[in-house]
Order: structure tokens, then C-alpha cells, then sequence
């Protein structure tokens, strides 16, 4: 495994590269807080789509690239650096991968081929707590008749209210916490007993809370095993973890860029504020730590490609630095900009933003450092 | 003794004839604070009333010299009547920058008219004061600021731009610092004028902050015409003014802040935390939280007791100095890091930012967070207090 | 409570000040390495008694003076500034402390005079485990006629090598961690089966290894209530955990003024290094921390005095707050002095050493974050 | 492809003729290192046999070329060497600072008859070299260095002292700058001296560190005489040569680090954890040591992928360059938060410095925490790396 891109991906980058470039600027945000449709782009969407991008991970079969985490973590990183909004974490790795990894032939036959081409977007509906806690599910699928009854409520489902169908997390047995007795189900979120809740997210993305008000599926619904979903729940999971660190690191280095330029030309006292070293040491330390970010997402990205032994470990170690890299270059970015960092009209908060809400999803670094503690033996 | 008891058995014969039933007690009409200024507007007949007696003892604020609208009474004798007062609940309402801020630096530098005519006025609640210090090029470098006032016969004009000034859309009078000698070293060539917000060729405009809306606007001068009777001190000496301005205002903070921010922090962190995750066995169940939220329970205590120490020194007769910058940075860098902790905490709520299925409690964490950021900024960043400190109190040589 | 030193303080600090100046320097550890007799300077120990330092925190009719914490803290906080060695945490802390808490009107009148006087030296045999851990007892007394066999092993036991006399915690009842079951006896460490290991800490303070090989005590030797011995512990070692932070309040200024003045004289690209930025905040919030830290330990002091309810909990944020202020100072003052601070002729490592010691003594950081979070519900 | 497999062909015969049975596997009589020079001893006549052996085919140093006492082999018969040697558990065992620092520069800027002589005897194992860069006034500010060489005849004459000189008192010659010109600008009146140290007129002194007797000295210069022909590169410009020699130092010190400090201590630090405090329910029962603990393991795992990172991008024909100064800072931090993690966790035993009742392995914790202090200020304190940081790689003005 070479932590360096081969050609292939070097030219995907400079596309995704060109593609932020030609379409988008990270002051489409501010717009976005007004919009009350998809909350995304959907002119983006379909060039994305053409492009490939949703089809990169999946089989050639269901109208996949065949390609991996390595090819989509190229270009989530350049989608995060510019802090373009669209939907493909949720479709094409939660929802699409739900599918990928647990559906049935009929399942990746009906929606894959939508997924790769766009005309249809995925999700998943995992989290119920304030606090990611994958196997705190209370939401219920009893058995009835040919199918089953669901009955529960769920929380920041990523772009929910844009959703075609929505992989639900029920629990089928066990007690609050346990990990057995979960069960996927797919879900058409236009059915009559479902609730959808749009909610801005304090950075211009999406996500919605979901009732599900005593639902009827079918049983040909189950995504995976019975009982046994937490096997599929916790790959997606920690593919959606490690595809969002490559978004975040995306920001993490355009914001040290960014905040770098700001101290090779803001002047204070008759010098550039950069030949400080009070700032300067600040600024090697925090290169320091992006480097160190970067490092662990390209391995852990080619890890889950290899369907390494320790990937979901590294998943672990991977969201946690990326998540406390953002949380610093966040605060260093914003701090070293001074008064301006702190008002609306400048990006820099606008990164800070978006690098908050990504910590926090899919577990946040306490989550994280616990669960590899817990799979090491600390 | 004897006179302390018989200066409180004096206020609460005063307090019992003069202060409305309606403004006492829990429930009482008045507003939480009283700006003043001609924008003021009273929730209740009797507020006014009392504001108005109150005005009539000194007593908005007692230790002013009577001449200069106080009621001068001794420090003493002040706690005695803040005590009686907070007995049957009510208070004095006046608050704004001239009493905290610009006060302190008039009775220093102003001449005996100004002081009269703006300490009274300012004790009246007649004029809410805003402050026109920070520029848009100037940032944490204040002293490099280029409003500039130039003299024509008895006036100033005045030209430029500031920032950062709170409440200038709602204020009467701002103390503005501008530069009369551009030739002049940067600190000397500065001067301290007071203004009406209503003078022709003044404008303002609210900033947006990544919180939202806020108190801070920009201020613009469009040859502005100050009479030269309006500035305090010596011509291009309003640096010195400045300065002394900037201590008081660091001391405010560190003080204010107790109460306020921690105070307010403190009371919810852990209720946050249980209501977030729970608890199991007694204890909340993310042990890698649970650490860090303890290390700030300390820190708050460890900065209060530092709070407590150097109140008490000052009691005693030393007086705070330099290390106003401390508290200035430890306060801020304490409540921006509380604020971060609670918003994590919180969890999926306090991510949405608008949404008609989420509680406006975990809304209102994630703003605070966000407004926390310009805690470490404002004010002097958090860089300049650990060169002042470094400077003023370590005695470490200049860059 | 005033958090400032009255008058009469300010002489005792004055006079252990110019005690320090008269009769000590730091070069005098480097001696003590070699020493094998009691391991502090006994001509030093019979002043301090002189000045009636010993006497401080017990009432007069055993020979004290009636003051209280606030006072010792001022001698210790001086002493450690000197990083002079004499067993007063030891003999008026630990055993001194548990006997004026806990011990019978016997007890008593037999050794606080003692201890008073400098005449006999006490000490707490509590620690069994690596780490501190007060109710991990293994160490048993089992009831035999009139009286008790001590069987088990201490370690840590400060100057418990010079001792005359030895509280030891042991179990009577329970399981091990309990908090109920411990009991307090006075042993004599020269009885036959008593074994005394002296080991030399890293900071050239001693303290021993016990070993209890059915040692046979009277029941008149029980300090406090059978099987009730965590009231009197938890209340010795919170003392002790004080007092010992106002010695490592000591170092930890005196640490920060070595190298400040250092920070003034020493040129490097012909400069004071004191002039670079880097350093310069660097030692700014080291000075925050250090007053912090002085802010706590005069506050905890004065709790003890005044037997406050939050006495313990102020306890365990003093002993967190100064081990963390302690290591920081022991990392920045060798950091700071470069090379010259890793040798062993610079006396800023000595300051390190000692600091060490104290941090992990009576507890460190975490059992005490663990501690304050276990007694207010965190 | 076809090309290496004939060497790897050729190397299997080549060691089943040369390398003695005694020289292979677990239990070989080989020593761990081979430092070279006078005072080399061999444990074994074997280990002698087959080192004479290695350096007659070039192997010590293999992808030398051939003039200097290398194989001249290309870096990927390099790599089946080693693997080739490794799968019958022998290796080349000499190392010294010589041949990871002073030859790459010796390459660089040496003459051809310098390069002949001292490569030759340093791929010998004739020369064990020390460093006589640091002196006790010049600190980080290398470049400040006071020891002189005044030109006398063929000769220089040298005078002064040099501090922190790793085994001076073990090696037989030294690379060292010496000042040359006093009067020019500081970094260039530097000249680059190789000497032997049995030269009349120096002598050494052992330093005694926080963590007890150390490898390092001081070393003294009285009136040394050197050859002008022992100079290296032109009068005066011997910081050019100081300056491509520490950035190999750099380089080999973040990649040496990878097996030893690194690996040790991710070894046991679980282990001694588990040691001092056992276990709960399967989990550390201190939580915020946990924390901390997991904490370290996460940054070395990065740290790791990082190294590799750099290591995939040399191979690509991407250099090292500067980032050389994060590795060295990282590492040194990251091994010193380590080390002072085991001495925490492993509780009172690690407190004890000598005592006849307490393991050897806890004592050897501590005296590793204290060294470990030098390692972020010797070699280059962290301060240096942060200033060439954001100097050489962030582009950041100077101060």
C-alpha cells in the first residue's frame, strides 16, 4: 500500500479540482441558509453524476467504476476544500453502501443504478441520541403478518428531507444498547406515516429528523440479516466516518492556506503578523498536525479498499485526529484572522462551521478514542 | 461601625419612603438594565419614578463626588446601601461604557467643565456612550488608527472609519480617538474627542458576526465638525487617555465575567452533560468527556479563588496593575473553552441552526459558541494580553 | 476568608525564608544521594522544632501552638522554594495529623508532645499499589486475644526508615477497595517482625518499604475506630495532599524565576531569548497557571483551617491543579534552559525531580480529576 | 526484474561461501553494533571473520560506489541484500555518525583525495567519528560558535571547546567547526576541520546528566595543530557543509527513531499500564489515564503512516527537504510524552531512584523519562524545528 496517489488519481483531483473552480464558491453557502428546497445544488448534483463521482465504489454490474475509498476520497477532498454542499456521503456511502454491503440482489438491482447516475439519493437513518451511540436504538420493527410494523423517531438523517429512500435502523430484539437484535430496512420516506423534519444545520447543510408513526414494510425491505445488522451498521458507519474525514481534511487544509496567506501580508506594529513567532510556532505546530491528518486518511482510505484487518481501528484513529485537527484549525484559523475571522462576511467562519458540524457526526474524537480503546483492550 | 449603622439605618428610611412597592421584590416592574440615553423607554411608570429619585441622591452612581452627580459616599458605605437595596429587591438600574470606562479616564485627564458637564449628564442617564477606538486596518496594533481630525478656526473635521463600536446604531455620544499629527510617531499623535452621534456626517452600520446578528457596528465619519472644546487633554496626547481607558476596561471584563459567563456556564455544564447522555451508575457514561468537563469545573474554581485573591489585595491596598491582562485572557480563553465543551456536549441539537422540530435552548449553545469566538478578539486579543503580560509584568525585552 | 496573608504570616514566611537562606542550598541534595543514615539534615530538623514549625496545627496542651494550615503552608511553601529536606509533611502531616484526628487522650499525650519537639518522627504506612489508591488494602489485622497481627506490605511510606512510630491502614473486615473495614494502628517499626526497606526517591527524598510479617499490636494501639479508619485516612491524606502542594507551590515559583531570570540574560542570534516571542508567551501562561495554582492551595489551606464543607473537594482540585502546574513547570524550566538544563550540575533539574516526586504522591491528577468528579456527581 | 533475480541468486551463493554458520540466526555471536576504530572489540573471532569479510565486498556500506570502499550496488539490489541477509539472521553490523552524516556531506563538498582516504577508512570500520559542533556559549544559535583556528604555516592551530561531543572519549577522529575568520559575519568565517583525537592537545570530559553518566562530553582544544589539507570545502564556507550535514542528522534521526524509541514503547506501554493499575471489566479501570494512553497510541499510529508517507514519496523521487524538522520535532516530543506516561502510570516503583527492594525495569523508566528531556533540545531544540518549520516550509517571514 503506497500512501501516495498514483497517476489515475492525481488526474481525478485535478478534475474534482477544476470542477470547484469552474462552478462553485464557498459564498454559495450563505445562500443555501435561504433555500428551502434540497439544499444542495441539484445543477451540481447531475454533473457530479456525470462525471462518475457517485459511481465510484460500486461494481461495474449495478453501473459502478469499480473503483474505492482511495479514488472517492480524492474527490471528497477537493469538494472539502471548497466546501461544496452535495449529498454524496449520504447516498453513496450511507445509504448506497448500506445497500452495497447488506442488500439483496433485488434491493442493489432497483436502486444502485440510480444511485450511480444521480436520479436517485439514499440515506441512512441511524442515530436517535444527542450523542452518536450507534447501538442506543429504540425504535422498534415488530413482526406482522408478511412484514414488519416500525415505530420510533430519528435524528440528523443527512440530507433526509431530499431523500428516495432511507435505510432505517430498527430494532427487531435485545435491550437499549445491545449490539445484536438491530435490523435494516429500507424506507420510502413518501409513505403516509412518515414524518420528515427539515433542519438547517448551523453550516448550510442538511439533515432531517424522521418519525416513523407505526410504518408497514414489506419484508423484502430487510437490508442484510435480521437481528444482525450492526455487522452492515458498523462498515457503513465507519465508511461514512473515514469519507468524511477526507471532506474535512479538504478543509482543514484550505483553511491553514488560507490563514498562511493572512500571515504573509496582514500588518500590525510595522511587520507582517507571520514574523511573529508567537504566531509562527502556532502555525508549524498546527502544519504538524494536518500533515499527521492527511497521512492517516490516505491509509486508512487505501485500508478499507484492502479490507485491511485493522480498518475499522484505523477508521477510529483516522476520525478522531481528523476530528481534533478541525476543531484546532477552526479556532486557529478564526483566532489568527482576528475581528474580521469573526464576522459573517468573511469564509473563514464558514470553514469553522462546516468543520464543526463533521466532527460531531458519525462519532466525535471522545466517541472515537473510546470505541478504539475498547476493540485494543485499553 | 457606628457610622456605617447609622448611615444603613438612614437608607432604609430613605428606601421605605421613596421606593415604589412595584419595584421590589421578585416580581417587581424594572427593566433589567437602564442604558439612558434619548432612546430609553420604561416598561412601567414607577421604574421611571424611581430611576428618578435614585438619580436625585447620586445614587445611580454613589461614590462620584456630589459635584459630578454621585451622592459621595465611601466605598463602605456604598456596600451598605447595594445590601439594603438587594434586601427588598430592587437596585440601581444605570449601566453603560461612560460609568465602567470613560468615567475613570475623565475624572483623570478632563478639564473641570468637562467633567461637570459630561460625568452629570452621564449620571442622569441622559447619554449612552459608545466607544470609537478599533479601525478596520488598525486590528490589535489600536495605536496605528487613521480617522483623522483635521483643525478649521474652532472645530475639528473629522474623517475615517471605526469598528467594532457596540451599540453605536442605538448610542448618543461616542469617545473616539483620532489622529491630529499624521507626521508624528505613531502613539503621539493622537487625540481624545467626545461627540454626538447625531452631528451630520456621522453613520452607522450593524455587522453580521458568524453568530449572527450583533451589538457591534461600523462607525463612519463624513466630515464630521467636533468643536475643539470637546477633546480631553492636551492635543495629540489622547493616547495616554487610551490607555488608561483600556485598563479599566479589562478590569470590567474580569469582573463582569464572574457573574455572567461562568456563573451562567457553571450551572449548566453538567446539567448539559446528564441531559445529553445520561448517567450510568451515577456517573456520566463517556468517561473521555467526563475528564475534560472536570478539568474545567476546576480551572473555574482555581480562577475564581485567583479573582477572590487579588480582590482581596486590592482591599488591602494593592492595587490590580497589569495583571488585568491575565484575567482578560484566562477569563476569555476559560468561557470560549466552556462554550466549545457545552455545544459538543449537546450533541445533535445544538448543530441545527434553524428548524421547527429542535429546542431553542441547544440553538441558543450553538450561537453562544460561535459569539464565545470573538471573546479571545475583541477587547485585545488574546496575543496582546500574553505581550502585556510577558511585557508589564515579567519584565521580558521587547520583540 | 481572605485569600492574602495577614501580618503575622508574612513574618513566619520571612523568617522560613532567611531559615532557608542561612542553612540550606539546593547543591545539598546531590549530597544526600549519598547519605544512608536518615536522609534530611538533623541539625536542620532540631532548628525547625526550635522555631516551633512542628508545632504548628496542634493545640497546646500537647505542646503545639494552636495555629492551623494557612500557617504551615507558608513554612512549607518556603521550604520547598529551597527544596530543603525534612520530614514535616511526614511527621506532623501523616502521623502527627492522624493521631491529633483520630488518635486516643493516651496516644496523645505519649507523642504529639514528641512530635512537637522534633523528639520523635511519625509517619503513614498506607499505599500497597503502584499507583495511589487509599482503600486498596490487603494488608490484614486479624484480632488475636487482647490485641491484633498485622500481616502485609506498604511501599511509599515517606522517611518511614527514621520513623519511631508508624500508622499503618489495615483491613479488619471487607474486601479489598472498600471503603469500610480499614483500621489505624500505631506500630513500632523496631519490633522484631516489622522489615524496613529504605529506598531512595529520585528526588533524594526517602521513603521505605514495609513489610508486617504477623507483627502483634494491642489493642490500645488502634488510632480512631475499628473498621471506621477512612474517616480519619481520607482526612490525613487530603491534609497531606495540601500540605504538599504548598512545597510544590515553592518550586514551582521558584522554577519560574530561575528561568525567567535566565530568560533575561541568555543571548542566542544576538538576542535575549527572553525577547522571542515564542518563549515569551510561552512563560506568560506559565505565569497564568502558577498563579492559579498559588490561588488554590492559599484557598484549600484556609478551607482545611476552617473545616469547610467543601474541604475535600477543594483538596482534590488543589493536588490536581499544582501536580499539572508542577509538570508543566519542570517541562518549560529545563526546556527553557536548553542544554544546560539537562545537566546534572544545573540546578533547574533538581526543581524538576522534586516536583515529580510530589505530583505523583498522595495522588496525582487523575485519581484527584477522578476523585472531585466521583463526590460531585460528574 | 530479471536483473535482481540473478542477484539475488548471486548474493545466496555468495553468503552460504562466506557468512560462518556461527554468524547466522538466533542465537549468533554477532555484537549489536559495530562502532569501528581502535578500541573495537570482537566477542567472537567469527563475528571478526565475517565482518573482514563484509568489508571486502564492500557490504558494510553497499551503495557506495566501489572507489570508496562501497559495493556500488543500486538501492534495489540494496533491498534484496539486506532481505537476503535477514532471512539467515546475520547483517552488517558497523554504524556510526560517520557514515549517516559526515559521508553524504564528505560526498558533497570533500576533495577526491579526501573522499578516498576517509571514506575508505570509515567504510572499513577504521574511524569511529564524533561531532564537535555545539560549544557551551553558542546553544542553538550553532552558528556562533567561538572555537578558532589560527593559521600557522601548514597548519591550524586550535583553541576552545565544544559540548554535548556524543562517545568523544571513544572515537578516534573528530568532523568539527572551528572558527576561521573572526571578523566576518558569524556564519561565514566557519571552516570544517577533520582531525584525530589523539592529537596533542585535546582532551575530553564526561557529562553527567539529569538521568545519571551519559554518552556525551566536553571536549578541549589547547593549541591542537591540524593540517590546512584536513579542511573540507574552501576556507570560511564550512557552514554550507555544517548545514547539508545536519539535515542528514534530521533525516536519520526521524527514521532511526522508527524502530527503537517508537517501537519500545509501544510495547509496553499498554503492558505497564496493565502492570500498575490491572484491569476492570477487561478496560483500564483509570479512565483519564485511558484517555491520555489511547491518545498516544492514536498519534504514533499517525505518525507512523506519516514517516511512510514521506518514505513512498522519496521512492517516487519526492526529497525530504526541510520536513526533515517535523519529523525530528514530532518524534522527540511524541517519545518524551511517552516516556513521561510510563514513569506516571507505573506509580510509586518508578519514584525510586536506588533501593534494594524495588525491579531494575521500574527504575529504568525513570532514568529513560529524564534523558528523554534531552531529546528535544539536543540535535536541535524543538524551538529550532518550529523556527525552520515555518521559515523553510511555511515561507513565514523571518522575526
Amino acid at each position: 500500500m503506497s500512501l501516495i496517489l498514483t497517476e489515475e488519481q492525481v488526474q481525478l483531483q485535478d478534475s474534482a479540482n477544476a470542477f470547484v473552480a469552474d462552478n462553485w464558491t464557498v459564498g454559495e453557502l450563505r445562500k443555501l441558509r435561504k433555500d428551502t428546497g434540497k439544499g444542495y445544488p441539484e445543477a451540481l448534483w447531475q454533473k457530479a453524476a456525470e462525471l462518475g463521482w457517485l459511481a465510484i465504489p460500486f461494481a461495474e454490474e449495478y453501473g459502478g467504476l469499480g473503483l474505492g475509498f482511495a479514488e472517492l476520497g480524492v474527490v471528497l477532498e477537493e469538494l472539502g476544500r471548497g466546501l461544496v454542499v452535495l449529498p454524496i456521503v449520504s447516498s453513496v456511502v450511507l445509504g448506497g453502501g448500506a445497500l452495497r454491503l447488506g442488500g439483496t440482489e433485488d434491493q442493489k438491482k432497483a436502486w444502485l443504478p440510480k444511485v450511480c447516475d444521480g436520479s436517485a439519493l439514499l440515506t441512512l437513518a441511524s442515530q436517535e441520541t444527542s450523542r452518536h451511540d450507534p447501538y442506543a436504538v429504540q425504535t422498534t420493527a415488530t413482526r406482522q403478518g408478511n412484514g414488519y410494523v416500525l415505530k420510533g423517531r430519528k435524528v440528523l438523517v443527512p440530507d433526509g428531507h431530499a431523500a428516495d429512500a432511507i435505510v432505517v435502523v430498527a430494532r427487531t430484539s435485545g435491550a437499549l444498547g445491545d449490539r445484536s437484535g438491530l435490523t435494516l430496512f429500507l424506507v420510502d420516506p413518501s409513505a403516509p406515516d412518515v414524518k420528515v423534519h427539515r433542519n438547517l444545520l448551523l453550516d448550510s447543510r442538511v439533515a432531517a429528523n424522521v418519525e416513523l408513526n407505526d410504518v408497514r414494510v414489506d419484508a423484502s425491505a430487510v437490508v442484510g440479516t435480521v437481528d444482525q445488522g450492526a455487522d452492515v451498521l458498523d462498515q457503513v458507519l465507519a465508511e461514512a466516518a473515514v469519507a468524511l474525514s477526507a471532506d474535512m481534511l479538504g478543509g482543514i487544509q484550505q483553511t491553514f492556506e488560507i490563514t498562511l496567506d493572512y500571515l504573509k501580508v496582514r500588518e500590525q506594529f510595522g511587520a507582517k503578523i507571520g514574523s511573529f513567532q508567537g504566531l509562527k510556532h502556532r502555525a508549524a505546530r498546527w502544519f504538524c498536525e494536518k500533515e499527521l491528518s492527511k497521512s492517516i486518511v490516505l491509509q486508512t482510505l487505501r485500508a478499507l479498499d484492502e479490507k485491511a484487518e485493522n480498518a475499522l481501528q484505523l477508521a477510529s484513529v483516522c476520525k478522531a485526529r481528523v476530528s481534533d485537527t478541525a476543531r484546532l484549525s477552526g479556532k486557529e484559523g478564526v483566532q489568527m484572522h482576528g475581528g474580521i475571522g469573526v464576522t459573517d462576511e468573511h469564509d473563514i467562519g464558514l470553514f469553522m462551521k462546516r468543520g464543526r458540524v463533521s466532527e460531531m457526526l458519525f462519532g466525535d474524537a471522545a466517541f472515537h478514542r473510546n470505541r478504539f480503546a475498547q476493540m485494543k483492550g485499553y | 461601625m457606628a457610622d456605617v449603622d447609622s448611615f444603613r439605618t438612614e437608607i432604609r428610611a430613605w428606601l421605605a419612603a421613596n421606593c415604589p412597592p412595584t419595584c421590589q421584590g421578585k416580581s417587581n416592574v424594572l427593566p433589567d438594565m437602564v442604558w439612558g440615553g434619548r432612546r430609553q423607554t420604561w416598561p412601567h411608570p414607577d421604574a421611571k419614578l424611581w430611576f428618578d429619585r435614585l438619580v436625585e441622591k447620586g445614587f445611580t452612581v454613589p461614590t462620584w463626588p456630589k459635584a459630578y452627580g454621585g451622592a459621595g459616599i465611601s466605598p463602605a458605605e456604598n456596600k451598605v446601601l447595594q445590601e439594603e437595596m438587594a434586601r427588598i429587591g430592587t437596585r440601581s438600574m444605570l449601566f453603560n461604557f461612560g460609568i465602567g470606562m470613560l468615567a475613570p479616564a475623565l475624572m483623570e485627564f478632563a478639564s473641570e467643565d468637562q467633567k461637570r458637564l459630561h460625568l452629570n449628564r452621564t449620571a442622569r442617564g441622559e447619554i449612552r456612550w459608545c466607544q470609537g477606538y478599533s479601525e478596520p486596518g488598525a486590528g490589535s496594533d489600536l495605536a496605528s488608527l487613521r480617522t483623522s481630525a483635521v483643525r478649521d478656526g474652532d472645530d475639528y473635521v473629522i474623517n475615517g472609519q471605526k469598528i467594532w463600536t457596540s451599540d453605536a446604531n442605538v448610542s448618543d455620544w461616542i469617545f473616539c480617538l483620532v489622529r491630529t499629527d499624521p507626521e508624528a510617531p505613531k502613539h503621539l499623535g493622537i487625540s481624545f474627542l467626545l461627540f454626538d452621534m447625531e452631528s451630520p456626517g456621522v453613520s452607522t452600520s450593524p455587522i453580521e458576526l458568524i453568530s449572527g446578528s450583533s451589538p457591534f457596528c461600523q462607525t463612519f465619519f463624513d466630515n464630521v465638525r467636533v468643536p475643539v472644546t470637546q477633546r480631553v487633554h492636551t492635543e495629540n496626547r489622547g493616547w495616554d487617555v487610551a490607555k488608561a481607558l483600556l485598563n479599566h476596561e479589562r478590569t470590567m471584563l474580569a469582573d463582569g465575567g464572574r457573574g455572567s459567563a461562568a456563573g451562567a456556564a457553571r450551572k449548566s455544564l453538567l446539567q448539559v452533560a446528564r441531559q445529553a447522555m445520561g448517567a450510568s451508575e451515577g456517573r456520566l457514561p463517556d468517561a473521555a468527556m467526563r475528564e475534560e468537563l472536570v478539568q474545567w469545573e476546576m480551572d473555574r474554581l482555581c480562577y475564581e479563588a485567583t479573582l477572590k485573591r487579588t480582590m482581596d489585595a486590592a482591599k488591602a491596598g494593592k492595587g490590580m496593575g497589569p495583571e488585568g491582562s491575565m484575567f482578560k485572557l484566562y477569563l476569555s480563553e476559560m468561557n470560549q473553552r466552556g462554550a466549545d465543551l457545552r455545544q459538543r456536549i449537546a450533541g445533535h441539537e445544538a448543530l441545527v441552526w434553524t428548524g421547527d422540530d429542535c429546542p431553542a435552548d441547544e440553538r441558543q449553545i450553538t450561537r453562544e459558541w460561535l459569539y464565545g469566538k470573538a471573546s479571545t478578539i475583541l477587547g485585545g486579543t488574546s496575543e496582546i494580553q500574553l505581550n502585556i503580560i510577558s511585557k508589564r509584568v515579567l519584565g521580558l525585552p521587547g520583540d
